[in-house]
Formats: structure tokens, C-alpha cells, sequence
């Protein structure tokens, strides 16, 4: 998936000189995860940037960037280092459309690797996007395939509205042959080929017994998990890769859980308030009687990230998606 | 000159005497930005009224203030932008954003009816949260340095925000990137009811421009040509890429905080009269006549196209609708309604709608800060 | 609930000399709502403090006078203020204990004026309670009449743990007559009188027809929505007022839904990853076949508080939460 | 003495030459602030190896810091709270806290494998976002003060930590109400690959005090003497209610920012190599053989004391098993865990645990900063 965004951001900067890149350690080294790798050499430091150390500053700058007209990407290095710049992201980059009647957004994109299993220290594992979606005026979204990491990137980079792009940080190193072809993206426009990839969930394996709808790093736990069913008592689970996390693709989510009769959710972040929450509700609310029992959660635990000797502890874990299943499947 | 040595170029006409007049700055150009003062004053003083006639919200007045608001925009160019707090409400009237807009934001009213499209005049959004703005100042005039086009960013800020994070952070990158920002701070020496002495401990603002290498420069706040100079010579130095500057207008908040507080709580009006007389709008109507420039019967003449002005964008803003419920989805995106909005509007489409309640008319009493606190019966 | 709050201060600053109140604008002026009105005069101003007008520089301070051994109150003066401060909330005060094992928790109560609904300018009506309840390691509560505000508070400040203290500000000025008399409440000890108000929710209302469930300033409106409905159709709604956002009353919740068979969760925040979601997931999950409908949610919309001259179309009114309950009713 | 000017005692036996050690640091301190440097040295270089064997996680080394740490922390009181970072990961155990705790905490261990209780050392939790920690040293200090009992605070940073608001926020609440902190920035010129010289404009980061009317103070960050002595100086000035003090230890950071950095991607070894001779340890030990005070054998027995208290810490930890799954839950609040937690208990008990995965061999190469990302096969 690194390849995957580094490509994307290579072709960004390639085809609009007004996409600028912003971050902590994104021009010298390339990002500590290497995202950003060779585009100082390539396009210079003017628009390739090490700020200072200041996340607040970083995303209010870039504020003021997609005021005047440039295109900013704003790397934040740790997920849980986001906060400082929380004030900056839901007070004004989410509002800047609705104060100025849509015609000023702050446009941007704001990438955020996160979530654990990378056996970081403390508040490198955090999973912030519940905080996001319930913040109105911003789309988040999350890519969990190189194809989708690079075209959902530039989509992201089109979108006139600020995009918090997750990248699930335990998955960067995956996958990395199914590097994508150059697609129609079209920069400036929101009618981007690559649009209809920020409000849409893709089948990430497809079934007719059970919906798993997750998103990020647990896609490919619940594949796995889906095929531990299958030969365990011939289950076919479809799991569904929300790819939006808002809007959540609600057609997908609640066909899904309806054409299955049963559901389960899966993310990393603790349960209450997140976006299982969510999404058991969206279900209930508008397919209830097409269920044969109640949706299931399998979620981190509503307690800090933990120290990463005890990571394996708090993620889910193809065992658990597959009890959370089973509970669903035999309720 | 010293940190704590003030720019003035008007004089009050006793213990104070008048400088020379900054070069740059002719006699039309005197009676221009005397005419901008007359115009804030004007609106002012009415957004006053309205308020206590319950025909707009709570008003954060800035009755003296006026001279660092036109001095410093006098100074910019048509292409520079400005970033105003809810202190510089109507700055942007003098950059052609209708009355009635500014005063639709402050009654309450969202889309067009409140709000405008600041490319249209330069003018950010007024900004509420303290200091948050700042960042955005410097990323635009940074912006416009990678641009090379000569763009400088001009932002308003009090006594009160230096103390934010984000006043640091701003001025941080404004000055690792030599980027074309002034730092405008009005120090009206107080935050609500915090005196600046509580919120700092240097004696003065612009001293604390040291920790970025950063000229620091205070001026009269009641005298609008020092802030038109200190503004002038510090957009220059920013378009010839010398960075960006910080400029202390020292004043006092003459009025309360808004309409709906009450500064006896917290502070001796005796004080408050010691500064009165250093307004600027007597005192550059006084310096201008001194200088034999102006006269009783142009500024009369003025204030008469001022009040018609403001009386215009009043009757507009009579004859706008309070906007509709759609008000609420309409500009939240750019790129168009997420599946949420269109089922929250017939969600509320649905309801029979509550007509507007008017504000309530304020009593005095107890301090309620930014808000017209609706009182119990 | 002013006056209430104002009692609480006053008891406990009394009682404890540890307990310390920083702000902007709280000892000179006595705080823009008048909840800290008198404090100053009466306990001094090294207790009462009119602090920098700095949110993150406040949380973080007392999280140190925590760490000292003091039991310091903050107050932020607008909810959307707090954002500055989300930071320190998130990363400090809600992970101290966590980092100490358990034996230095970040012991202190943040206010949290709260919620529309008063005419305030942009950034004054915010509700931002599902943020911390997402935020692991804080509490979060929330009281609706003058009695309850003023027993929380007392049990909160006397809580080891960090509570997050949301005071819905619409309903401020309601209720003076219910000034409550003096109770056990003690400080210093999570045993206090008053600790099971933190964790358990309150009847409202009864009924067993309809189960409403809400928090804060939508608690009366659910009351009067409950009458309306009385005498429209003859249905009893119960109202439960939650008291506690974090942890819920997972009880209170499923019992009273079960017993009714419907149930309707009204707040005025967003609707997305709202307090709503997670209370309807827990009802479906635990009860869903004692239920004779989908849970409904009237709530605030997923876009910013509106400017004020609409924000009677943004919040949740008689009529909507009547309306959503008879969506539940006729399900 | 300039802002500019670098406070030193210790000579390089070279170019630089030696000045008096200051008043209240007699032999025997000089010999027990040497063994300190040896502790902190033995420790660092020990744990290095660890994170090579696999043994512990990712490592922020802090080699050739000793001085800023053992000099700050022998100046202070024992009542005295102090804040480290990452970079001071090791800092408790010179007051007592185990050493296998603080390897516990680099191996990934939550609870008491890893924590400690902060009040029976007066040393905080390790702070590892950015600049966080310098309210709560304010605080603490704050609140002592409003006790009326002595205590002062010292709170170590990095020079990119001073470009976060929370630097700004703490320095001004400080200064505002003159509490007994030390803010000690160990300026050792780099934030992972970013120079101090795109961190800010100013050339020193002493001056930035200035914004605080604060004194700021620069010592060479390899002194450990000149460390000691600012930091006495500043505590003193604390205590007698004379505010705070802004420390510049100026150094450089001799190694990587962790393992699982590679500073050759971003500075050129000459440079660190320029700087390896004035590293404190050697330095200190020259100097105080200069001075008659340290022989061989004595530093040798330091040495060998300090690796047999770290080799115990290493067995101690060996021993140690990793926790629980109820670690997760045990200590998360202090006031007894609510039902969500007993929920996700139960849930976790009835899966099979898995075994912990041992931290992976580090491979050189790619830059990954804080991680040591697991390479693809
Ligand atoms: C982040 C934030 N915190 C608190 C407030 C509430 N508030 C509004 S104005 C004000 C005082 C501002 O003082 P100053 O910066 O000196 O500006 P002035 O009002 O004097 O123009 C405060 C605390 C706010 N608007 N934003
Ligand atoms: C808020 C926050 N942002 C980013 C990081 C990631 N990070 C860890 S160390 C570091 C550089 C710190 O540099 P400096 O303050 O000079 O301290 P040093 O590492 O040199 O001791 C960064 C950016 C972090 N830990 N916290
Ligand atoms: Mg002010
Ligand atoms: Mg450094």
C-alpha cells in the first residue's frame, strides 16, 4: 500500500503544481513510513515541506493554503497526534464550506496512518475516526487495498471538501503486487473518475449467510475469518470494506445485512460511541425484520490502546471475528 | 525604539503633539480613511441600537477601536487578504461585503443571508474561536510565497489570543517561512473580563515578537495613521521577503465586551474615561482640522453617507426572509448532500416550522458574556 | 441549576482545601454563566482563578495540580472551546491512571456548558459529550434538575477518576425552586454518598408503553413530548434521563426498553456515532426480542449547529420527538 | 552574559579550557553526579543491544544527553517532581525506580511491569507526545505554590517540542503566575530528520524566554557541571518566588532518534563525528582527572556497579512475565471498572490467548522513525 500512496502522490503533484505536501519528516527522509519518499527531489521543497513540530499549525496552515487556492496534503505522523490539530479540524476545516455558502471550502486531504499491531509505543496505535464522523462537514474515508489506496487518494486530492484519509498503518507493507495501473482521476474536478470510491463500499469477498462490515486492517482478518467459517460449518460470510466511513454507504450496509439475515461489525477503536455503534443502528433501524438476530460487535474495549506486548490482546483477532460470527450465526 | 516606545503620529491637541504625516499618505488618502472611521463608527453605534431593540443577536461592539481596523486595511492592497475576529465584524463593508450580510451573521442567519464568499473581497470569514485564525493568515500569505505573486495576509487578533497555542504555532511558521503576514494585535488590555496584566507577563505585546525573530512594533491603537504606517512599512517588508511582523496597537476597550456584559463587574469606568478622550474618530476629525485638511461641513457630510449606507443595509436586511430549514444542509459540502441530509430535510420538512423567535431584549445584569442569556421569568 | 452548581461549588471549596476552580472569566466576574459567582470573594485568588485565555494550558495545569494532590474544577466557557483542550482530555487526563497503575489518576471535574438553544453565536451550542464518551478512561455525565446538578457535582469533584462534566445550558435558568438541602456527599473518597449518581440513570417519568431515553436539556422536552403523547393516543411513555454518557446505564436502557417493547433515544448532537447509535446497538443487541419496533433516534443533524436564527430546526423539539415516537408507536 | 553565550565549566583539554567548578558542588557531589552519567551511560548502551537481540521494542537512545539529564536532576531536591520524555526514558531509576520497569515499559509491558507510581519518585510518566507534559510541570509547581511548600518542578524537552502550543501555553502560565518550574529544553539541533534550524527563526532557543519575561539560560548540554549549575540557579530563583527559568542545554544528538532511525538518510556523519569528542562522559572523567578528583579504578568501579544494577534489571526483567489480559482493563480507572470492562473480559477469557510476538529482529534501512515496522517478507 505504500507504493500504492506513493505512486498516487507522485501522480498528484505530476499532473497539478498546486498540491503541496505538508508533515513532520515528509521531505528529507520521505515520512517515517516512507509515503512521501522521493518527492522532495522530485518537485522541490517548496512544495514538499518538514514543518516545524506543531500539528495545530500544520493543519491551520494548510487552512490558509486551500484558501488561496493550493492543494494541500497534510501528513500527520501518528494517529494519536492528531489531536493538538483537533480544534483546527472540526472547527475549520469542517466549516469552512458551511461559512461561506460552499464556496470556499477548505479543501484538502489530511492522511492519517493509524491503528495497531505494529508493536509501537504508547499513542502510535490509536483509531480516531469515530471522533471524524461524528464531527460534521468532513469525509473520511479508508482504503485497505493498494488499487484503492491509490485511486481513493486521488479522488481524495480532487475532492473539493477536506477528506481524513486513513491508512491503516498494519496493512502498509501487504499486497504490495497488486500496485494499480494509472486510472482517469482527474484533479480540481468533483467529478473525479475516482468520486464514486469515497461514498462506496466494495465487497471484499462475497457470501450469502452472514454480513461482516468492517473497513481498514480488520478487511483482511475478516476474509480470513470468513474462510475459517466456511470450512468450520459452511458458512459463506460476505464482508463488506466500507472504504467510507462518512458517509457510510448505507444501500451496501443494510442490502448486505438484509439479503443475510445476520450481521456482525469489526474495527480496531473501542466500542461505545464508534462506528459499530453506528452501523448496528443504520441496520436495525431500517431492515430489523429481515434479521434473524441481533448484529453483532467485535471491537477494541473501551480502554487506552494497550502497551504493544498485550496489542494482540486488544485487536480483534480471526478468532474472535469468528466467535462474534458464531454468536450471530447461532442466536 | 524601544519595545515599549509607542508610534503616534496624532496628536489630542494638549499634552500630545502632532507628528509629521507618514509619507505615502496624501490628503485624499487622510480623508478616505477618515471616511472608513466614520463608517465603522456609523455601523457600530447602530448594531448597538439593533441589539437593544432585539432586531439582532448579541453584538460584540468595538466603539474605539475603528483606527486599527481601517488604519491597518487602509494599508493593504485590493489583493491582500484579511482575517477579522467577531471584533472586526463589518471590516469587510469596506471591502464591498454588503451591510445587510454582516448584519444577517450577527442575527443569527446561516447561507448567503450571514455569510459571503471571501474570495469575493479578501475578507476570511469572521472567526470566532480566539487566536484559530492565525495559522490560516500565514498559510495564505505562505500560499502565495510558493506562488510568488506577491500576496500578504493581514490578520486581527486581541491581548487575549497571544496566550493560545495556536498564536505561537502561527507565529512560528510565519517566521521559519518568511512568509508576508502581519500580526496584528489589538490590545485593548482586556480579555472579557482578564486584564492583559493577568494574561502575560511581559510588559508588552510586541516584545514577545523576539521569540521569532520578529520586528515587534507598538503603536497608538486610537491613532489610525500610526496604525496605517506600522501596517504599511511591515506589508512591505513581507512582500519584499523579509517575513512577517507583529504589530501591538495599544488601546483600551472603551465599550463592554458585548451587548451582554457588564464591565462594572470587573473594572473602574473612572479608567475607562482616563482613555475616552484618545478615541479616534474625535481626534482625527481634531488632527485633520489642525492640519487644515478637513472640515466640520465634509465630515458632516460623511457621516450623513455613512448613516445612509448603514440605514440602507438595515432595510435590506428587513426585507430578507429568515432562511429556510434547507439552510441547514445547504453548504455544508461543496460537493453535494450525503444521503444524511436528504433524509434529516424530510425528516424536518415533515414538522410544521417554528417561527423565528426574536431575540430577547436584553436586561442588564448579570454578566453573561457572548451570550444574550434569555432570562428567567 | 445555576444557583445549584453555585451551592456545590461553594459546599465543597468549604469542605476541601484542596479543591481548586481555573477558568477564563470564573472568580472576577464569577464565570459568563454566574455559576462560580461569589467564590472569589469568599476563598480567595489563589483558589478561584481567572486563568490565560489558553484551553490546553488550562486542562494541562490542573492535570499537574491533580498530580500535586489538589482536586481542581475547570471550567470551559462554550463547549466548542473545549476542542483546544481535546488533546489533553484525550491523551492526559483520561490515560493518568492508566499510566500509573491506577494510582495517580488525573483526579479532576471539567464543566462543560453545553448544547443550543440560547440564540449563542457560532461555536456556543455545541454538544460534544460523544467525543469523551468515545475517548477512553474519562467519565461523562451529565445532570438535568437543579438537584441532581448539584449532588453530580459534589460527586464528581469527590471522584478519583476524571469526569467530564456536561452541563446543559438551555436548562440553566429552569427549576430554581428545586434548590436541594445540604447531603452526605463527602470528598476525597469514591464512596461518597453521591457515587451511584455517576453510573445509573433516573426515571423521569414512568410508563410502559414507550421507553424515551435522553440526557440534559431534551430531558423536559421528552417529558412534555410524553404528555402530548398521553393525551394524543393514550400511550405512557417512561422517559429515562441517563445522567451518566459514560458508562451508560446498560440496565436502566434494556430493562426499560424491554419492558415497554419501543424505544426512542433523543440528544441534540449529530446523529452519526452519536450517543444515539451507541444506545440503540446496546438495546438491539441485548433485547431485540422483547422489542416491537426498531429503536428510534430524533437528534440533531450531521451538519454544524446552525446559526441561530434556525437552531429551532436544528434541535430536536416536542414535535419531532413526538413524531419519531409514533414512528416507533406504528412501526 | 549574551543569550548567545554558552554557560560551561568543563574544558575538552583542547581549545576549550576549564573554568572553576561552581560553589556547592564539592568532590564527593562531583564523583556522584560522575557515577550517575556512568548509570544513565551503562543503561543506554545496554538497552541498545537489548532492542538488537530482540529483547525490547523500539528504543529512543539518548547517548551523549547524560549531562542534560544526571546535571538537571542532581540539582534538584528530592521533594522536587520532574517530567521526562521519551528521551529521558531511564531518568527514575537514578531515583529509585527499578530498572526493570523502565525496560519493562520499552518491551511493550502495561501495569506495574511497566509503570510506576510517579508519586513515590516524584518522577512523572514517561510523556511521549510532544511537549504535553510542560502544563503539568507548571501545574504541580502551581499548585505547590499555592501550598506554600517548596516544591519546584523540571520538565526536560526537545528543541522541536518548542514549536508545539503547548510550549507556549505552559511557558506563559509560568511566568504568569511565577511558578517554581525549570523548563529544561535539551536543544541537541534535530527532531527525528528535522534541524533545529527549520524549527524556528531564532538562532538561540534562550531568547524565545524573552517572550516570557523569563530568564533564559544556555549551557553546553554536554557539561554536566554547567547543567547542575544552571539548573541549582533556576530551582533557587523558583523557590524564592521569582518565577520560572527557561534552560537551553545545547548539544547535539550523537546518535539516531531511535532504532529504527537511520540518520544517514537526513545529515552527514562528519558533522556528528565534529561533536562526538565534547560527549560527557569521557569529557567528565578527563575533567576530573584534570582535577585530581576521579581516578581509573574508581571510575571503573562505578562502571562495573552500574552494569551489575543494569544486568540485575535485565535478569529481573527476564523474569518477569508478560501481563495479563486483564492489564488492559485492571488500571484504567481508579475507581473500579464499569460493566463494559467485565464484558470485554469475559470476551477475551474464552478466546485462546495468543503467545506475545517477540519485538522483530531490526533490519537496517528504510527511515521509520518511532517504529520498528515489521518488514515484508
Ligand atoms: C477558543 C476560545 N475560547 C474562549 C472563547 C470565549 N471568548 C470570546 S471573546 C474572549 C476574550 C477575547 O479577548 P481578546 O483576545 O483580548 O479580544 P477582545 O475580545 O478584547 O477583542 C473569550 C474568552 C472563544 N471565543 N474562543
Ligand atoms: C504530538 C506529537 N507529534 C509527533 C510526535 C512524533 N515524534 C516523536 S519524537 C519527534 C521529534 C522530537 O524532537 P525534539 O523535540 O527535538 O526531541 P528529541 O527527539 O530530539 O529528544 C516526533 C516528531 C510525537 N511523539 N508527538
Ligand atoms: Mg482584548
Ligand atoms: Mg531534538
Amino acid at each position: 500500500m505504500v507504493e500504492a500512496l506513493n505512486k498516487a502522490l507522485h501522480e498528484a503533484m505530476e499532473l497539478d503544481d498546486r498540491v503541496v505536501l505538508l508533515g513532520e519528516d515528509v521531505a528529507k527522509t520521505g515520512g517515517v513510513f516512507r509515503v512521501t519518499a522521493g518527492l522532495l527531489d522530485k518537485f522541490g521543497d517548496a512544495r514538499v515541506v518538514d514543518t516545524p513540530l506543531a500539528e495545530s499549525g500544520i493543519v491551520g496552515t494548510a487552512i490558509g493554503m486551500s484558501i488561496y487556492g493550493l492543494l494541500p496534503i497534510v501528513e500527520i505522523q501518528f494517529d494519536a497526534f492528531v489531536y493538538p490539530a483537533f480544534d483546527q479540524i472540526i472547527v475549520h476545516a469542517a466549516r469552512y464550506a458551511w461559512r461561506t455558502n460552499a464556496e470556499l471550502p477548505a479543501t484538502m486531504v489530511i492522511r492519517i496512518p493509524f491503528g495497531g499491531g505494529v508493536r509501537a509505543p504508547e499513542l502510535h496505535s490509536d483509531s480516531p475516526e469515530a471522533f471524524f464522523a461524528h464531527a460534521p462537514g468532513l469525509k473520511v474515508v479508508c482504503p485497505t487495498t493498494p488499487s484503492d489506496a491509490r485511486d481513493m487518494l486521488l479522488a481524495a486530492i480532487a475532492h473539493p471538501d477536506p477528506v481524513i484519509f486513513m491508512e491503516p498503518k498494519r496493512i502498509y507493507r501487504a499486497g504490495r503486487q497488486e500496485v494499480p495501473e494509472d486510472s482517469a482521476v482527474t484533479l480540481g474536478s468533483s467529478n473525479g473518475a475516482g468520486a464514486e470510491l469515497l461514498s462506496t463500499a466494495r465487497v471484499a469477498r462475497a457470501g450469502e449467510d452472514l454480513a461482516i462490515i468492517t473497513y481498514g486492517a480488520t478487511v483482511p482478518l475478516c476474509v480470513e475469518a470468513a474462510g475459517v467459517l466456511e470450512r468450520q460449518r459452511d458458512i459463506q460470510a460476505r464482508v463488506v470494506d466500507l472504504r467510507s466511513i462518512y458517509p457510510l454507504d448505507v444501500k451496501a450496509i443494510t442490502s448486505s445485512a438484509a439479503a443475510c439475515g445476520r450481521a456482525l461489525v469489526v474495527h480496531e477503536a473501542p466500542r461505545t460511541a464508534g462506528m459499530g455503534a453506528e452501523i448496528s443502528s443504520l441496520i436495525h433501524e431500517r431492515v430489523m425484520l429481515d434479521l434473524e438476530a441481533p448484529v453483532g460487535r467485535v471491537t477494541g474495549f473501551d480502554v487506552p490502546f494497550p502497551q504493544f506486548a498485550n496489542e494482540e490482546d486488544y485487536l480483534p483477532s480471526v478468532e474472535r471475528i469468528v466467535a462474534g460470527a458464531n454468536k450471530v450465526l447461532d442466536f | 525604539m524601544s519595545a515599549a516606545e509607542v508610534l503616534r503620529v496624532m496628536g489630542d491637541g494638549k499634552s500630545l503633539e502632532d507628528r509629521a504625516v507618514p509619507e505615502g499618505l496624501g490628503e485624499k488618502d487622510l480623508l478616505e480613511l477618515f471616511r472608513w472611521l466614520v463608517i465603522l463608527r456609523t455601523f457600530d453605534e447602530r448594531a448597538v441600537a439593533l441589539q437593544r431593540q432585539g432586531r439582532i443577536g448579541t453584538y460584540p461592539l468595538y466603539w474605539g477601536e475603528e483606527g486599527t481596523q481601517a488604519g491597518a486595511l487602509y494599508a493593504c492592497q485590493e489583493g491582500d487578504w484579511v482575517f477579522p475576529t467577531y471584533r472586526q465584524n463589518s471590516i469587510g463593508i469596506l471591502r464591498g461585503v454588503p451591510v445587510a450580510t454582516i448584519l444577517g451573521w450577527i442575527r443569527g442567519y446561516g447561507g448567503p443571508a450571514g455569510f459571503y464568499n471571501p474570495r469575493d473581497y479578501r475578507v476570511a470569514p469572521i472567526c470566532v474561536p480566539i487566536a484559530t485564525h492565525l495559522p490560516h493568515a500565514v498559510g495564505l500569505a505562505w500560499a502565495a510565497k510558493i506562488r510568488n505573486d506577491g500576496t500578504a495576509s493581514l490578520a486581527w487578533f486581541g491581548d487575549g489570543a497571544t496566550s493560545e497555542g495556536d498564536f505561537h504555532e502561527a507565529m512560528n511558521f510565519a517566521s521559519v517561512f518568511k512568509v508576508a503576514t502581519v500580526f496584528f494585535c489589538v490590545n485593548n488590555q482586556w480579555a472579557i473580563s482578564t486584564p492583559v496584566t493577568r494574561q502575560m507577563a511581559t510588559s508588552t505585546i510586541a516584545e514577545r515578537a523576539a521569540a521569532y525573530n520578529m520586528p515587534g512594533i507598538r503603536v497608538d491603537g486610537f491613532d489610525p495613521i500610526a496604525c496605517w504606517k506600522a501596517t504599511r512599512d511591515a506589508l512591505e517588508r513581507g512582500r519584499a521577503g523579509e517575513g512577517p511582523t507583529l504589530i501591538e496597537a495599544y488601546c483600551y476597550r472603551l465599550g463592554a465586551h458585548g451587548t451582554a456584559d457588564d464591565p462594572k463587574l470587573y473594572r473602574d469606568d473612572a479608567e475607562t474615561e482616563r482613555w475616552r478622550p484618545l478615541e479616534p474618530v474625535g481626534r482625527m476629525f481634531a488632527f485633520l482640522s489642525r492640519l487644515g485638511v478637513l472640515d466640520e461641513s465634509t465630515a458632516e457630510g460623511y457621516q450623513q453617507e455613512a448613516k445612509r449606507m448603514v440605514a440602507d443595509g438595515v432595510k435590506q436586511l428587513e426585507s430578507i426572509e429568515q432562511p429556510g430549514q434547507d439552510v441547514l444542509f445547504d453548504y455544508v459540502y461543496s460537493s453535494g448532500p450525503p444521503w444524511t441530509f436528504q433524509e434529516g430535510l424530510a425528516e424536518l420538512e415533515s414538522m410544521s416550522r417554528q417561527p423565528e423567535v426574536e431575540p430577547p431584549t436584553p436586561s442588564p445584569g448579570p454578566n453573561t458574556g457572548d451570550v444574550e442569556f434569555p432570562r428567567e421569568p
